[in-house]
């Protein structure tokens, strides 16, 4: 394999170190929420994630539809909030797309994250530069299109996605939040990571780290 | 962090089985955290559900009785709950004549509610209709934005529409006043401190004690802006007037006038500020009709305040002055 | 200091000007700051008056109206009102039957309503009685201090007193309903923080983060000592044992389980610790008969919680079930 | 006249000296309060002498009774809590037993004290040692008697009264409360001055100063 394609356990994998990356970084999250928010993303993402971790430990899934439907129905069912329904359409869109395989090659990989992301956007209508999670996620499909295109290997394309996740990550502080919780402070947003960005690029590295 | 709790992650479901103990009226679905009217589903009658973030106390659970709700759903705390409580809730309140969804516009409220009608629709068949309310005229409205908070409205929204399922109107009917309740109201609130989330373990924001929040919402999320904390005169003007700007309040009709408290301030200052803003009200010309001064609808121990006015035909008092029976709100029969 | 008021000195009179104008079934001497029911007197009932600091509310203003009290005299914040208003208010609320005075256990409350009463006999000759509630366990009982303190037990009895003169017993008869249920009842209470005295200006005491008083009474009073915070089911206990101690609630009475808040404190937290509590009790062989909840006599925006049990008969269930009508307290009719 | 009696003039100088007196120490007769009972003497007092120098300039008063029932009465309609009944009291037992006079003299005055103490404790039950107002005002009235009985001018009396004041308001701190709303707090009162003591002692160096 070496990187050019991903295996279910490695599919696995990437939902495993998303929790850890969750459960790690769970406080920075909820502070970054606190700041133009309401103090929880960390916390809501964490418990569906530890849902999620239970969900694999007790029943392995047989396809990567199966594992990832499993993802997404159980964070719709144990996050609520807005990132309970955004990261588990994603999931949902993720798990249609793959469709009843155990590997993925990488464009067959792109084309499930980019079925994620337009589900997330399905959901949310968020746009470029509303200040969500959409301005991490999209640049990385994209990063990860392109990379592919190039004919890098798959492993290389997701740290390049998570380089561009970074700095669409980044790219929040500055904006005026228009979706989302954070809209409601209009300028006050300003000068405040995303939070919802911080955790989807959390996500794609994930992703980089599994599929290496 | 000081509260009276457990371990953090277990404050709603202990506080659930508290309220279970404490209302032999309600009944509690604890694996999926719905309080119920003992009675439900009243068969013949549309019912409505509503849901939230915990934390708001009374809203929602305490709110679930005759002539209001027929179940609530509880959150984790300034979470919305999740789809498969309210398609659980919408199965069971269902009396033959559909199902109202009363949200409040946040994101994830609206998305989860979103989620649950699509599901109860293809699962159960049951016909759902969705009001959301968006009553607060701190947030910008805008197609491009997530839109006005949806805050003190509700209450009022929530006693209403119940009495107009109790007259035995249709879901469409229902829905219709649920809507014209909403169209009619804004709110406006201020916050003195700020709160903590049991599981974040403390205050979600800083604030100096020579300054207070105006336009908060209802999720200890900061205000619009900071100002100098200001004798409750002239607070009561900063709530009243963005309210009065957005809407035209005056004629014959009266206001249903509800000073509402965040949680940590007193009834004493909440009293205070009735007056003060029936005063401003009756100088700009607005009657009050009838009036709500407690806390109902709650952001933990913040102390605060907010001012919400719903304009109010002969049809709305008539609804408002129908009997209620709900641990939060409570006359007539 | 952080609060929604004017003038520290115009607190009490402000905000009874906005139950005035909130509650129309109230009428409000703003002279003598005396809250009275609106048909007061009601001919051939005995009249019944509390009063006391203000700073408690929705106790004592907010539990008059039909079921409940007849005037209740608003004193500056945590001070006892002054004769002169009992004498006012027990002239008005005569009908014809005699008066009784509610009084809790402090030395102001119990020397300005003694002197009330000996004016109200000799300048009007209606017939008073007074009773005394001392239900707090925090404090030693002797005949060598100031005795125990009138706390949630006067809420309960306001109740129960107000629907033994719903019924018609004689002055004697409902006096002695009170002291039957203020001998069947007692509290015990803490804090997680202090409040503040709006005159005063800052934090009657101050309390360390990790630290809570444990024996509060309700006018800001430190306890009788503080511990390190505690979760809730340890401050349960904390609460719940010294007043089985003090007195046998087991058998098949049951008791009226009340868990109050100081004022400070959400609803969500006062449902846990009634949860707690209720557990408690369970295990200690006490039967729950009925329960309340909730911010009633309350201490400012203090953050904490009480308990109060009374031991209650079929005579004293029936007079808590009967209608009560008051901004406070309603159900029944 | 020298210090040997009061005229009515230097009587109604006393309660306003008191006035002034608790106006200048109100924030610290309630910070004593806040320590041990309700934060509030020091506010109680200053409405109640506030009301009562307003009726004073009002109308001037005949008699040291009729100064003296003015007092007690205004007191009591505007004071409340423990000090309005007990100062209220103290003053309209101190009008009776003052009589319809325009002058008293050192005994006159001294017997009027002792029947406004007496008042104070037919009120409030409280004895020696019970840490209240009773432990600095018994010692003042019990100077004054023994001064007056050695000869004493009464200006020079009431210094003597003063002092017993202060030396009986300061032993109140190692006390344990048992009476008031510092009785609540049993041990725990220990360490801290009376509030009741304090102000009780301004009231005698008013008469000090005003009798002079
Ligand atoms: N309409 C939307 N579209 C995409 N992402 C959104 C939208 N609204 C909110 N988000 C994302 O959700 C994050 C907040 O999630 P969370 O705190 O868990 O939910 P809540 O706001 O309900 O408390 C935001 O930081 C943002 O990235
Ligand atoms: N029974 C009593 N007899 C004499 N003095 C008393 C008694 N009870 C209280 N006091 C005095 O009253 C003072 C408190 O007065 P104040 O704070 O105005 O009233 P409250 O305790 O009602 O708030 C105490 O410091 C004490 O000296
Ligand atoms: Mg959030
Ligand atoms: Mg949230
Ligand atoms: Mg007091
Ligand atoms: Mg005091």
């Amino acid at each position: 394999m070496g990187g050019m394609s991903a295996a279910l356990d490695q599919l696995t994998d990437w939902v495993r170190r998303f929790a850890v990356a969750v459960r790690e970084n769970r406080d920075e999250l909820t502070r970054l929420d606190a700041a133009i928010g309401d103090a929880d993303h960390g916390i809501n993402l964490d418990r569906g994630m530890t849902a999620v971790v239970a969900a694999l430990d007790a029943e392995s899934q047989p396809t990567a539809a199966a594992l990832f439907k499993k993802v997404g129905m159980t964070l719709v069912s144990t996050v609520g909030g807005a990132s309970g329904p955004l990261y588990g359409t994603f999931f949902l869109r993720v798990a249609t797309a793959s469709g009843e395989v155990t590997e993925l090659d990488g464009p067959a990989f792109a084309k499930a994250l980019r079925a994620g992301l337009e589900g997330v956007v399905a959901r949310g209508k968020a746009e470029a530069g509303d200040k969500t999670m959409f301005d991490a996620l999209a640049p990385a499909v994209d990063a990860l299109d392109a990379a592919l295109a190039d004919g890098d290997p798959l492993a290389e394309s997701l740290r390049t996605a998570t380089a561009a996740a970074e700095a669409g990550r980044d790219a929040t502080i500055p904006l005026v939040a228009r979706k989302g919780r954070a809209s409601y402070l209009g300028e006050r947003s300003v000068g405040h990571q995303d939070p919802g960005a911080t955790s989807v690029t959390m996500l794609v590295a994930a992703a980089a780290d599994a599929l290496a | 962090m000081k509260k009276l709790i457990n371990d953090p992650a277990d404050v709603v479901a202990e506080a659930l089985r508290g309220m279970d103990a404490a209302h032999p009226e309600l009944r509690v679905d604890h694996a999926n955290r719905i309080v119920y009217r003992a009675d439900a589903p009243v068969q013949g009658k549309v019912g409505l559900i509503s849901g939230g973030g915990s934390g708001h106390e009374p809203m929602h659970g305490g709110f679930v009785g005759p002539g209001m709700l027929d179940a609530a759903c509880a959150g984790e705390v300034f979470t919305s709950p999740v789809p498969d409580q309210m398609v659980e809730a919408t199965k069971n309140v269902d009396g033959g004549a559909g199902v109202l969804h009363i949200v409040k516009n946040y994101t994830g409220d609206v998305m989860n509610f979103e989620m649950a009608a699509e599901l109860a629709g293809a699962e159960t068949g049951v016909e759902v209709l969705s009001v959301v309310t968006d009553d607060d005229v701190a947030v910008q409205d805008s197609l491009y934005t997530a839109g006005r908070r949806g805050v003190g409205v509700t209450v009022l929204l929530e006693k209403i529409v119940g009495a107009a399922a109790d007259e035995g109107r249709d879901l469409a009917g229902v829905a219709a006043v649920a809507r014209k309740v909403n169209g009619q109201g804004r709110s406006m609130g201020m916050a003195l401190t700020s709160c903590t989330v049991p599981a974040a373990g403390q205050p979600t924001f800083e604030l100096p004690d020579d300054q207070m929040e105006i336009g908060i919402g209802i999720h200890g999320e900061p205000g619009r802006r900071r100002v100098p904390l200001a004798p409750a005169r002239e607070v009561a003007a900063m709530l009243v007037e963005p309210v009065l700007s957005d809407l035209d309040f005056t004629g014959p009709d009266g206001v249903i006038c509800f000073v509402n408290g965040m949680g940590g301030t007193p009834l004493l200052e909440l009293y205070l500020m009735y007056n003060e803003v029936a005063a401003l009200l009756d100088k700009a010309g607005v009657r009050i009709a009838r009036s709500l001064v407690g806390p109902y609808i709650t952001s933990l121990e913040m102390a605060g305040c907010s001012v919400t006015l719903v304009k109010a035909d002969d049809e709305l008092i008539r609804l408002w002055d129908a009997p209620v029976r709900t641990p939060g709100l409570r006359w007539g029969a």
